[in-house]
C-alpha cells in the first residue's frame, strides 16, 4: 500500500461525500455525507504523516483524531438541529426548508 | 464743461425714471410724473443747445475704465463732435416736444405715469448711445433702446395684438442685434479694444494696420455691424417689425418709431463710416434702395393712417441708408434731422386726428381698452395660430382713412402743420427741408453712381428717384383722404374737434422745424465733416478735411447744405478730395441732374393723386382692378406676413402630429419665419429628445441594474443543495479560470 | 480664523437649532447673518492688489496622509463665498413662511449646506475639497426629499446618484493626483503645491497622458454639477421639485461649485490637460467648447419648450451656465474673466427668477405658463421686478447678465470662432423663450381666475431687492466685481499661456 | 524566535483563559439564580469582556508590544495584529451582549447559555486571530462555527432560526470539511502543520517541480473555500443572507461583524504568513485569484441587495458587499492593503453595530423587520432615525463620516498598486450600495406612517448606547491615532 492507494481512496470518500451532500432528499443523508469528507480528510491526515512527515513527528495523528472529535461534535449539533427543524417543519428533507430566500 | 453738459444730459432722464422705480417698488404712484419727466427733457434741451456752441472743430472724448482686465480694457465714454451735437438736439428737441404733445394725448390713461417715466428711459438711452464713443457704450444703448420700445409698443398690454407686437419688435431687432455683436467680436479680436476714436481706437488702428488683405473680413465685420442697423432701422427683410410696432400710443410712434430709434441705425451707420469697405457699402446702398422703394410701393395701397406713415418711415430709412452707402455722409445725416422732424409731426398729427376721433368719448383710451379688449375676445379662438393677421389686416376704426375726410374744417392747425410737413416729405422745392435732403442723397447717389462709372449701379439711383416719386404720391393720398372731400362716416366726423393746446403747440413748433432756414441754423456745410474712409478708395494718408466756414456753427446760406453735399461729391469721391475745401463750385452735374429729377418726379406723385383722390377723375378702384396682381402684391405687403404664416401653419400641423406632447409650445408665430422654425421643431424636438433620450439612457441603466439584482435574488433559492452546487461549481469554476491562465 | 469661523458658524448654528426648542426660529435668521457680515468684511478687506490666497489657515490634520486643514480665499473663491453667504438669509427669509413642517430640521439641514458650501470654497487642501464638497449631498437630497413637490421622492434620489457617480469618478482622479505627488514619504493634498508640481518639467504630475486622465474624472466629477450636458437631466426634476429657497441654492451656488471646480482643479493643476481638450488638434481641442455651445443651444431650446414655470428657469439655467464652459474653454483673461462674473451674475439672477416663482407658485399653487395671463394689470410691481430678472437674465446691457455673457463670448471667439458665432443663437433664443413667457404670464387679458390674485408682499420684495440691487450695480459698474479676482486671472492665464 | 513552552505561555494566553473561566461562571451563575429575569448573568458575561480587555491590553503593553511570541511549541503567535483583532472582538461581543439585553425576542429562560456561548465563540475567535498552526486554525474555526450554528438557531418555536440553524450547519461544515481537505493536502505537500514554514516548503518543491502546481492551487482553492465561508465571498457567501434574517438579531449582528472580522483575521494570518512569498505565486496568482472573487462579491452583494425588503436582509447583502471591498485590500501584499482592511474593520465595527442596534429598536418598538416598519420613523422617532441616517451614510462612504474614510484608504491602496479597474468596480458599487441604503432614509424621512402612531420614546440607555455608536462613525475618520493603531498591526505580517 502506497501513499497513493490512501490518496485516491479519501478522494473517492471525498467525491462520495460530496455527492450524497448535493443529491440525498434527507437531511440524515446530507449528515453522513459531510461524515465521508470529513473522514476522507482524517484518511488524509493519517496517511501524510506514515509516509510524508518524518515517524517522530505525529502531528498528523493528532490532526487526525481532533478532525474524529469535532466531527462527533458536529454531528451532535446537526442532530439537534435537525430535532428542531423536524419540530418547525415536520419533515426533514432539506429542500422543504425553504423560507428564507431571495 | 461738456462733460458736465453731458452728464447733466444724461442723468436727468435717468433721474426722472427712477424716480419712478423707486416708487413703483414701494408701491406708491408719483402723481406729477409727467412734469417730471418733461422738465427733465427740457432742461437736457437747454443742456443740448449750450453743447452746440461748445464743440470745437476737433471732436473731444472723454472715457473711463468699465471693465479693466489684465491685457485688455473697455472704456466707457462721451465722443463729443458736430454730429453728436445735432443728434442731441434732435433727439432732446423731438423728445421733449412728444413728452408735452402726451400729456394731451394720453390723458386719463390708467397707467399715465407709467408711461412718461418710460419716455424718459427712452430718451436717456438713446442719449448714450448717442454720446457714447465705443462699440460696447452704443451696443449698450441700442439695446436699451430695444427694451424701452419693447416696453412702449406693449404700453397696452391687454391687447394681444400690441403684446405680440411688442414681442415681436424685440426679437426680430434681436436677430439683428446678434449679427452686430458677431461683428464686435470680429473687430475687437483683431483690435483687442471697442472704443471707436483716438489713436488706440478702431478707426486710428483700422486705418494705419488694414491691408488690402483684410478687406474681405473687414468687409464681413461692416456688413454684419449693420445687421443691428438692418434690424433697428426697420430694413428689408427685419421690416416687419416696424407697422405692427404701430400698436403703440401714437406719441410713442412718433418719438421712437419715427424719428430716433429707428433712426439709430442709420446713427450707427454713419458712426462706422470710416470702415466701410467697397463691398459693405455696395450692401448697404442696396439694402437702403431696395428698402426704400419696396416700403414706398406697400404704402400706396393703406387704409390705416398710421400704417401709411410706418411704411413711409421705413422707406425714407432706406433712403438715409442708401446716402450712407452711397458714400453721402452729410447727406444722409441731414435727412436724418429734416426727416426726424417732419416725420415726427405727421405722426403727432396723425395722432391729433386719431384722438379728435376718440374725444366722443370722455375717456378715449378706456374706450379704446374696450374696444381692443372685444376684438382681441374675438381673437382668442385663433390665438394658437399666427396673430400677425390680426395685425395690419384688422384697422381701428379711428385709424381707418376710409372713416375720414374733410377734417380741414375741423381741425385747421392739425391740417396746415400735417401738409407743411407732407410738402417736405415729398420734396417739394425750396421753402421745405424734405427737399433739400432728399434732394442732396439723389444727387449723391447719382454721383456716386457715375463714379462707380458701372451702369447697374444707376438701377440704386433709379430706385431712390421713383420711391421720391411714389412718396409723394401716397402722401397727397393720405392727405386728400383725411383732410380733403366729404365726411365718410359722418357721426364721427361731428364728433371730431381741434386738439387741445398742449397738442397742438408741439405740431406748430415741428412745422416751423420742417423749414431748411431752421435747420441750417445747426446743420451746415463746413460744420459737418464726413469722416475719412480709407478703405474706400486708395489708403488713408492725407485726407484733408474741408474747412472752409470754421466750426462756428452758424451760416445764414440757405443752399448751405446742398453746397455741403455738392463739396461731398467731389470731396468724398475723387480719390483724395485736394478740393474738398471749395465748397463754393461744388454744383457738380450730378446735382443739378437729381435736382431736377427729383422736382419732376415730386410733381408727378402729386399731381396724380390729385387726380386719384381729390379730382377723382381717375379712380383707384378701376386701376385696382386692371393691375389686380400688383396691387394685391402692395395689399398684401409683398406676402412677408403671409409667408411666415404659410410656413407656421404647416409646421404646426406637422408638429401636432410629430410631438402631440408639446402642443403646449404651439406659438403664436410673432417671431419671423426663422425664429418661427427654431422655436417650434428645434424647441419640441430637443425637449423630447431631453426627456426621452438622455434621461431614457439613465432610467434604462437604473433599470438594467434592478433587473441584475432580482436574477441574483432568483439564484438564492433558499434550497440549501442549491447553495452547496453553487459552491462546489465557483470551487471548479475557479481552478478551472486558473489553469486556463 | 475669520475664514474658518465663517465656514463653521452655521454647523454650530445648526447644533444651536437642534438642541434649542422650536421657539428659538429668530436665532436662525441671526446665525445666517454672520457669515453674511464676515463675508462683506472680507470682501472690504480683501487686499485686490494680488493674485495670492490670503486668510489662510494651514494647520496639520492627518498625518497619516499628509492631509491638512488648509483654506484661504483668493480672488475667485472670495466672490463666491460672498454669493453664498448673501444667499444664505435671503433663503432663510425666503423659506419662512412657506416652510410649515420641520421648520427645525429644515433650518439644521440648511445650516449644514451652507457649512459645506462656504468650506468648498475656502478649502485649499484638495481632500478638505473633496469632503466639502461630498457634505452638500445628504443635506441637499433631504431638503428636496422632504419638502419637495409631489415627485420629491425621484426627483431627490436622482440628484443624489449622478452627483455621487460624478464624484466618485472625482475620487479616483483625486487619488491617481496624490499617488502620484510624490514618493509615499512626500505625497500631498496641498493644492498651491500640487499646482507647482504639476508645471514643474519632468514631475509624474506634468505628464499629458496622466492629466488627459485625471482632468477626465474631475471633469466628470463638476460637469454633473454644473451640469454639463449629457449629465443634466437631474437639474429640472431636482429644480421642479425642491422648495424655492432650496431651488436658489441649488441654481445659486450649487452650480457654481461645478464651475469653480473645473477652475481651481482642473484648469489651475492640469494645465497639460486643459490644453489638450481646448487647444490641441482635431475634435478634442474643440471638445469643451463644443460642450459650452451645446450647453447653450440645448438648454435654450429646451426651454423654450417648456410650459412649466419652474422648469423653464431651470432649462435656462442650464443654457446659461454654457456660457460660462464656453469663456473658461478660451483660456484667455477675457474670456475667464467673463465666466467668473457670469457665474456669479448667474448666482444673483437665477436666484431671483426662481424667488419670483415661487412668489407666483404661493398665490396660484401652480405653473403652469399658459394657466396665466393679464398679471400685469393685477401685480404691477411683481410684474415690474419680474421683467427686470427677465432682462437681466436674456442678458440686457445695463445689467449684469450682459457683461459675463459679451465678456465670454468675446473671449471665446478669440479661440473659436464657428461654435462662438453658433453660440450666438443662445441668445437670441433665450429672449424668445423670456419674452414668450412674459407675454403669456403676464401681458393680455388678465386670467379670470386670478381677479383676486393679492401683489407680492414686503417680505418677498425684501428677498428680492438686494439680488436686484446687485445685478444692476454690476451691470453698470462690473470692476466692482472684477477687481476682486482681475490679479488672480491674470495668475491663472499666464500659467496657461505658459504651456 | 523561540517558541514558548506550555508551561511558560500560559501567562501570554491569560485573555483566552479569562474567557473560558467567565463562561463557566456564567453557567454556574445561572444556575444558582433563581429569578429567571434578573439580568446578573449578561452582566456577568459583560464583566468577563471587560476583564479580558483589560488583560489583553496589559499583556500587549507588558510583553506583546515588541517581538512577536510563538506560544504552546509553536501553535498561536500573540503579537499586534492579534491583539487588534482581540480588542476588535471584544468590542463586538460587549455590543452584542447590550443588545442582547434589549431585544425582546430573545426567551428569558435559556440566557445562561446564550451568553456562555458568546464568550466561547469569542474565544473560538480570538483562536482564529492567532493561530499558526493548521490544526489550531481548523480547531479554532470549528469551535466558532460550531457555537454560532447553536447561537443562530437559538430562537426556540422560531422555524426562520431553525432553518437559518440548519441551512448554517449544513453549509458551513461542508465548506469546513472542504478546507479540511485542502489543509490535509498542504500538510502532505509540506510535510509539517506549521504556518510560518509551509510557504517555504511549497515554493521549493514547486521550484523543484516534486509537486504540480495543480495540486497546489486545488489545495488553496479548497482552502479558500473554508475562509470565504467565514467571511461570506462571493460564491461561498449563499448562507449569509437566510442565516442573518433567520438568526436573532444580535446575533446577526455579531455574525456580521465579529465573525467576518475573525473570518479576515484568519484569511490575512494564513495567506500572507502561508503564501505570501513571492516564489509561491509565480506558480499561483492567488492575489488575481482574490481580486476577481473581491470584485463578484461587492457587485453581487450590491445588486441583489437593491430589491429586498426585510432589512435584516438587506443589511446581509451590504454586508456581504462590504467583505468585497475589505476583499481588495487583501490582494494588494502590502502593508497599506491590510492596514486599510483592518481600519475599515473597525470603523465597520461601529457603523455596522449601530445599524443593526437600530434594527433591534425597531423590531422592539414596531415588531417589524421590513422595511415598512421604519415607515415615518423620522418624526416618531426623530435621533434614531438620525442616528441610522450617520450609520447607513457612513456604510456608503460618505464624507466626513467613518466609512468614508475606510472607503480611502482602501481605494488608496488599491490604485497605489495599479488595480484600476477593482477601483472602479468597487467606486461604482458604492454609487449602487446609495440606492438601497436611501431607500431607507426615503421610508424614513420623505413617507408618513399610514396610521398616526405617536411618537416612540426610548431610555436613556438606549441613547447612550447608541451615542457610543454614532460619535465613533463620525469621528475615526478625523484621528490620527487609528491609523497608526491599524498601521502598527499590520507590521508583523511579512511583506515584500
Amino acid at each position: 500500500m502506497t501513499l497513493q492507494h490512501y490518496l485516491v481512496i479519501s478522494a473517492i470518500l471525498f467525491t462520495l461525500g460530496i455527492f450524497a451532500v448535493l443529491t440525498r432528499r434527507n437531511a440524515i443523508s446530507i449528515l453522513m455525507g459531510i461524515e465521508l469528507i470529513l473522514n476522507s480528510c482524517n484518511l488524509n491526515f493519517a496517511a501524510f504523516s506514515r509516509f510524508v512527515t518524518p515517524p517522530e513527528d505525529i502531528s498528523g495523528q493528532i490532526i487526525a483524531i481532533f478532525g474524529i472529535v469535532l466531527a462527533a461534535a458536529e454531528a451532535a449539533v446537526f442532530l439537534a438541529i435537525i430535532l428542531a427543524i423536524y419540530r418547525e417543519f415536520g419533515s426533514i428533507r432539506p429542500n422543504e426548508v425553504d423560507t428564507l430566500k431571495g | 464743461m461738456t462733460v458736465s453738459l453731458i452728464s447733466l444730459i444724461l442723468l436727468c432722464p435717468l433721474a426722472a425714471f427712477a424716480v419712478f422705480g423707486l416708487l413703483g417698488l414701494a408701491n406708491r404712484r408719483f402723481p406729477r410724473q409727467d412734469y417730471l419727466s418733461t422738465a427733465a427733457m427740457l432742461i437736457a434741451l437747454a443742456c443740448s443747445f449750450l453743447l452746440l456752441r461748445e464743440v470745437v472743430p476737433e471732436p473731444e472724448t472723454h472715457t473711463v475704465n468699465w471693465v479693466s482686465l489684465g491685457s485688455v480694457t473697455f472704456s466707457m465714454g462721451f465722443y463729443l463732435d458736430s454730429v453728436t451735437a445735432i443728434m442731441l438736439i434732435v433727439v432732446t428737441l423731438v423728445s421733449s416736444l412728444v413728452h408735452i404733445f402726451s400729456m394731451g394725448y394720453m390723458h386719463g390713461d390708467p397707467r399715465y405715469p407709467r408711461f412718461f417715466a418710460y419716455l424718459s428711459l427712452f430718451s436717456f438711452s438713446m442719449l448714450f448711445l448717442v454720446v457714447s464713443d465705443n462699440l460696447l457704450g452704443i451696443y449698450i444703448g441700442w439695446e436699451l433702446v430695444g427694451l424701452c420700445s419693447y416696453l412702449l409698443i406693449g404700453f397696452w398690454f391687454e391687447k394681444d395684438s400690441a403684446a405680440n407686437a411688442c414681442k415681436k419688435a424685440f426679437l426680430t431687432t434681436r436677430v439683428g442685434d446678434v449679427g452686430m455683436f458677431i461683428g464686435m467680436m470680429m473687430l475687437f479680436t483683431k483690435f483687442k479694444t471697442l472704443s471707436l476714436y483716438g489713436e488706440g481706437g478702431i478707426f486710428a488702428l483700422a486705418a494705419s494696420q488694414l491691408t488690402t488683405g483684410d478687406m474681405v473680413w473687414l468687409s464681413i465685420a461692416g456688413v454684419l455691424i449693420f445687421c443691428g442697423a438692418i434690424g433697428k432701422s426697420a430694413q428689408m427683410p427685419l421690416h416687419t417689425w416696424l407697422p405692427d410696432a404701430m400698436e403703440g400710443p401714437t406719441p410713442v410712434s412718433a418719438l421712437i418709431h419715427a424719428a430716433t430709434m429707428v433712426a439709430a441705425g442709420v446713427y450707427l451707420t454713419a458712426r462706422m463710416f470710416p470702415i466701410l469697405t467697397e463691398t459693405s457699402s455696395l450692401v448697404i446702398a442696396y439694402v437702403g434702395g431696395i428698402t426704400a422703394l419696396v416700403a414706398a410701393t406697400i404704402a400706396i395701397v393703406r387704409f390705416d393712417i398710421k400704417r401709411v406713415l410706418a411704411y413711409s418711415t421705413i422707406s425714407q430709412l432706406g433712403y438715409m441708408m442708401l446716402a450712407i452707402g452711397a458714400g453721402s455722409y452729410v447727406a444722409g445725416l441731414f435727412h436724418l434731422t429734416t426727416h426726424a422732424f417732419f416725420k415726427a409731426l405727421l405722426f403727432l398729427g396723425s395722432g391729433s386726428v386719431i384722438h379728435a376721433f376718440h374725444a366722443m368719448h370722455a375717456h378715449g383710451h378706456d374706450d379704446e381698452h374696450e374696444h381692443d379688449d372685444s376684438d382681441a375676445h374675438g381673437h382668442e379662438h385663433n390665438e394658437d395660430s399666427d396673430s400677425g393677421h390680426v395685425l395690419g389686416s384688422e384697422i381701428p376704426p379711428d385709424q381707418d382713412m376710409r372713416n375720414m375726410g374733410g377734417l380741414r374744417h375741423k381741425m385747421p392747425i392739425t391740417f396746415i402743420t400735417m401738409l407743411i410737413a407732407t410738402l417736405s416729405i415729398s420734396g417739394v422745392p425750396f421753402i421745405f427741408s424734405g427737399f433739400w435732403s432728399k434732394d442732396a442723397i439723389l444727387a449723391g447717389v447719382l454721383g456716386r453712381a457715375m463714379e462707380w462709372n458701372s451702369v447697374h449701379h444707376y438701377i440704386l439711383f433709379i430706385m431712390a428717384l421713383s420711391a421720391a416719386g411714389i412718396t409723394a404720391f401716397y402722401m397727397f393720398r393720405l392727405i386728400f383722404m383725411t383732410f380733403f372731400g366729404e365726411p365718410r362716416n359722418q357721426e364721427m366726423h361731428d364728433m371730431a374737434h381741434e386738439s387741445p393746446l398742449s397738442m397742438t403747440v408741439p405740431l406748430l413748433i415741428l412745422a416751423v422745424l420742417s423749414l431748411p432756414v431752421v435747420n441750417t441754423l445747426w446743420f451746415n456745410a463746413a460744420y459737418v465733416k464726413p469722416p475719412p474712409q480709407p478703405h474706400l478708395h486708395a489708403p488713408a494718408h492725407a485726407y484733408i478735411a474741408p474747412d472752409t466756414k470754421g466750426g462756428t456753427g452758424l451760416a445764414f446760406s440757405l443752399f448751405g447744405v446742398s453746397e455741403a453735399v455738392a463739396a461731398e461729391e467731389n470731396a468724398g469721391h475723387d480719390t483724395h478730395g485736394t478740393h474738398a475745401d471749395d465748397g463754393h463750385h461744388g454744383h457738380g452735374p450730378a446735382h443739378t441732374i437729381a435736382m431736377v429729377l427729383s422736382i419732376c418726379v415730386a410733381g408727378l406723385g402729386i399731381f396724380l393723386s390729385w387726380l386719384f383722390y381729390h379730382r377723382r377723375t381717375l379712380s383707384a378702384e378701376s386701376v385696382t382692378t386692371t393691375f389686380r396682381p400688383i396691387y394685391d402684391l402692395f395689399w398684401h405687403k409683398y406676402y412677408f406676413d403671409e409667408f411666415y404664416d404659410g410656413v407656421l401653419v404647416a409646421l404646426t400641423v406637422w408638429k401636432a402630429r410629430l410631438f402631440a406632447q408639446f402642443d403646449g409650445t404651439v406659438v403664436d408665430g410673432i417671431v419671423n419665419g426663422v425664429g418661427v422654425v427654431t422655436r417650434d421643431i428645434l424647441a419640441a424636438f430637443t425637449g423630447a429628445f431631453d426627456n426621452r433620450v438622455v434621461d431614457g439612457i439613465v432610467n434604462r441603466v437604473a433599470q438594467v441594474t434592478w433587473a441584475v439584482g432580482g436574477r441574483i435574488r432568483r439564484i438564492q433559492t433558499g434550497a440549501i443543495q442549491t447553495y452547496l452546487f453553487v459552491v462546489l461549481a465557483g470551487i471548479v469554476l475557479l481552478i478551472l479560470i486558473f489553469r486556463a491562465l | 480664523m475669520l475664514l474658518s469661523l465663517m465656514i463653521f458658524i452655521p454647523l454650530l448654528g445648526m447644533i444651536a437649532v437642534l438642541l434649542l426648542p422650536r421657539e428659538s426660529e429668530e436665532l436662525i435668521k441671526r446665525v445666517t447673518l454672520i457669515p453674511l457680515a464676515l463675508a462683506v468684511y472680507l470682501f472690504i478687506s480683501y487686499d485686490r492688489s494680488t493674485a495670492g490666497t490670503q486668510y489662510v489657515v494651514n494647520a496639520p490634520w492627518i498625518d497619516a496622509f499628509n492631509i491638512q486643514y488648509h483654506i484661504g480665499i483668493d480672488g475667485l473663491s472670495v466672490t463666491l463665498l460672498l454669493l453664498t453667504a448673501l444667499l444664505g438669509p435671503i433663503c432663510v427669509i425666503a423659506s419662512w413662511r412657506n416652510i410649515e413642517k420641520g421648520i427645525k430640521a429644515y433650518m439644521a439641514l440648511f445650516l449644514l449646506l451652507e457649512t459645506g458650501m462656504l468650506g468648498f470654497f475656502a478649502a485649499l487642501d484638495l481632500f478638505l475639497f473633496y469632503v466639502f464638497f461630498e457634505l452638500t449631498l445628504l443635506p441637499m437630497y433631504f431638503l428636496i426629499g422632504i419638502w419637495g413637490g409631489p415627485r420629491r421622492e425621484y426627483a431627490a434620489i436622482k440628484f443624489f446618484l449622478y452627483t455621487l457617480f460624478g464624484s466618485v469618478l472625482m475620487l479616483v482622479a483625486m487619488i491617481a493626483v496624490y499617488l502620484n505627488s510624490g514618493d509615499p514619504g512626500a505625497r500631498t493634498f496641498d493644492i498651491p503645491t500640487l499646482i507647482a508640481l504639476a508645471s514643474t518639467e519632468g514631475h509624474a504630475l506634468n505628464n499629458l497622458n496622466f492629466q488627459i486622465w485625471v482632468f477626465l474624472g474631475f471633469f466628470i466629477g463638476f460637469a454633473v454639477k454644473v451640469p454639463i450636458f449629457p449629465f443634466h437631466t437631474w437639474l429640472p426634476d431636482a429644480h421642479v421639485e425642491a422648495p424655492t429657497a432650496i431651488s436658489v441654492i441649488l441654481a445659486g451656488i450649487l452650480l457654481k461649485m461645478g464651475t469653480y471646480g473645473l477652475v481651481r482643479v482642473n484648469m489651475a493643476m492640469f494645465p497639460l490637460g486643459l490644453d489638450h481638450f481646448t487647444n490641441g488638434i482635431g475634435f478634442w481641442g474643440n471638445s469643451l467648447a463644443l460642450l459650452g455651445f451645446i450647453n447653450i443651444v440645448y438648454g435654450s431650446f429646451c426651454a423654450l419648450a417648456q410650459t412649466d414655470f419652474k422648469k423653464l428657469v431651470a432649462y435656462s439655467s442650464i443654457g446659461h451656465m454654457g456660457f460660462v464652459i464656453l469663456g473658461l474653454a478660451a483660456r484667455n483673461d477675457t474670456g475667464i474673466t467673463g465666466a467668473i462674473l457670469q457665474m456669479f451674475n448667474h448666482g444673483v439672477i437665477s436666484a431671483m427668477l426662481f424667488l419670483l416663482v415661487g412668489v407666483l407658485y404661493d398665490r396660484a399653487h401652480h405653473r403652469e405658463i399658459n394657466g396665466f395671463g393679464g398679471l400685469g394689470t393685477r401685480m404691477p410691481v411683481y410684474t415690474g421686478i419680474t421683467t427686470l430678472a427677465f432682462m437681466a437674465s436674456l442678458g440686457l446691457p445695463g445689467l449684469s447678465g450682459f457683461v459675463g455673457e459679451a465678456l465670454s463670448l468675446l473671449g471665446a471667439y478669440d479661440e473659436f470662432k464657428w461654435l462662438t458665432i453658433l453660440s450666438t443663437i443662445g441668445i437670441v433664443v433665450g429672449a424668445a423663450y423670456f419674452l414668450w413667457t412674459l407675454q403669456r404670464v403676464f401681458l393680455g387679458n388678465l386670467n379670470p381666475k386670478y381677479e383676486d390674485l393679492p401683489e407680492i408682499n414686503g417680505r418677498e420684495i425684501l428677498t428680492l431687492v438686494p439680488l436686484a440691487i446687485l445685478t444692476i450695480l454690476l451691470g453698470v459698474w462690473p470692476n466692482l466685481a472684477i477687481d476682486m479676482f482681475r490679479e488672480s486671472v491674470t495668475n491663472l492665464v499666464n500659467v496657461l499661456q505658459a504651456i | 524566535m523561540q517558541p514558548l513552552s506550555n508551561i511558560d505561555s500560559l501567562l501570554h494566553f491569560s485573555p483566552e483563559i479569562l474567557l473560558v473561566i467567565f463562561a463557566a461562571a456564567v453557567i454556574i451563575l445561572d444556575l444558582v439564580v433563581k429569578n429567571r429575569e434578573s439580568v446578573a448573568v449578561a452582566h456577568l458575561a459583560l464583566v468577563g469582556c471587560l476583564c479580558t480587555l483589560a488583560a489583553v491590553l496589559f499583556i500587549h503593553f507588558s510583553f506583546g508590544n515588541e517581538e512577536p511570541v510563538a506560544l504552546f511549541l509553536g501553535m498561536i503567535q500573540l503579537d499586534v495584529f492579534a491583539t487588534f483583532f482581540k480588542v476588535l472582538l471584544l468590542l463586538a461581543t460587549a455590543a452584542t451582549i447590550l443588545f442582547s439585553l434589549r431585544s425582546e425576542e430573545l426567551d428569558a429562560k435559556l440566557k445562561g447559555e446564550y451568553y456562555a456561548l458568546l464568550l466561547a465563540i469569542t474565544l473560538g475567535m480570538f483562536l482564529m486571530a492567532s493561530s499558526t498552526n493548521l490544526l489550531m486554525i481548523f480547531i479554532a474555526l470549528e469551535t466558532v462555527s460550531l457555537t454560532s450554528y447553536i447561537l443562530a438557531g437559538f430562537l426556540t418555536h422560531s422555524p426562520r432560526s431553525s432553518e437559518a440553524a440548519f441551512k448554517y450547519i449544513t453549509y458551513g461544515a461542508v465548506a469546513s470539511g472542504t478546507m479540511l481537505f485542502g489543509l490535509s493536502l498542504l500538510f502532505g505537500m509540506a510535510g509539517t502543520g506549521d504556518l510560518t514554514q509551509i510557504g517555504g516548503r511549497l515554493t521549493e518543491l514547486l521550484a523543484s517541480g516534486e509537486v504540480s502546481s495543480l495540486t497546489v492551487l486545488i489545495a488553496i482553492t479548497f482552502v479558500l473555500a473554508g475562509v470565504g465561508y467565514k467571511i461570506a465571498s462571493v460564491p461561498f457567501h449563499m448562507w449569509s443572507p437566510d442565516v442573518y434574517e433567520g438568526a436573532p438579531i444580535p446575533i446577526t449582528a455579531f455574525l456580521s461583524v465579529a465573525s467576518k472580522s475573525a473570518g479576515f483575521a484568519l484569511f490575512i494570518r494564513f495567506f500572507y504568513t502561508g503564501f505570501g512569498s513571492t516564489g509561491l505565486m509565480q506558480f499561483v496568482d492567488w492575489p488575481f485569484m482574490l481580486a476577481i472573487v473581491s470584485a463578484l462579491t461587492m457587485t453581487v452583494g450590491n445588486l441583489a441587495a437593491l430589491p429586498q425588503q426585510n432589512v435584516k436582509r438587506l443589511l446581509a447583502y451590504s454586508s456581504i458587499a462590504h467583505g468585497g471591498y475589505l476583499l481588495m485590500g487583501g490582494v494588494l501584499l502590502t502593508s497599506e492593503g491590510v492596514g486599510a482592511i483592518l481600519f475599515y474593520l473597525l470603523v465597520y465595527l461601529f457603523m455596522n453595530l449601530g445599524a443593526f442596534y437600530v434594527v433591534v429598536l425597531v423590531a422592539n418598538e414596531m415588531g417589524s423587520e421590513t422595511i415598512d416598519g421604519y415607515r415615518g420613523l423620522g418624526s416618531r422617532a426623530p435621533l434614531v432615525a438620525l442616528a441610522m441616517v450617520v450609520f447607513l451614510a457612513s456604510l456608503t462612504g460618505l464624507p466626513p463620516l467613518a466609512g468614508f474614510f475606510g472607503k480611502w484608504l482602501l481605494f488608496t491602496a488599491v490604485l497605489e498598486q495599479g488595480y484600476y479597474w477593482l477601483a472602479l468596480v468597487g467606486l461604482l458599487n458604492s454609487v449602487v450600495s446609495l440606492y438601497y441604503y436611501a431607500r431607507i432614509f426615503k421610508v424614513m424621512y420623505f413617507e408618513d406612517a399610514e396610521e398616526e402612531t405617536s411618537h416612540v420614546s426610548f431610555s436613556t440607555g438606549t441613547f447612550a448606547l447608541l451615542s457610543t455608536f454614532v460619535i465613533p462613525t463620525i469621528f475615526i475618520g478625523f484621528l490620527n491615532i487609528f491609523y497608526t493603531f491599524s498601521n502598527i498591526s499590520v507590521s508583523v505580517l511579512p511583506m515584500q
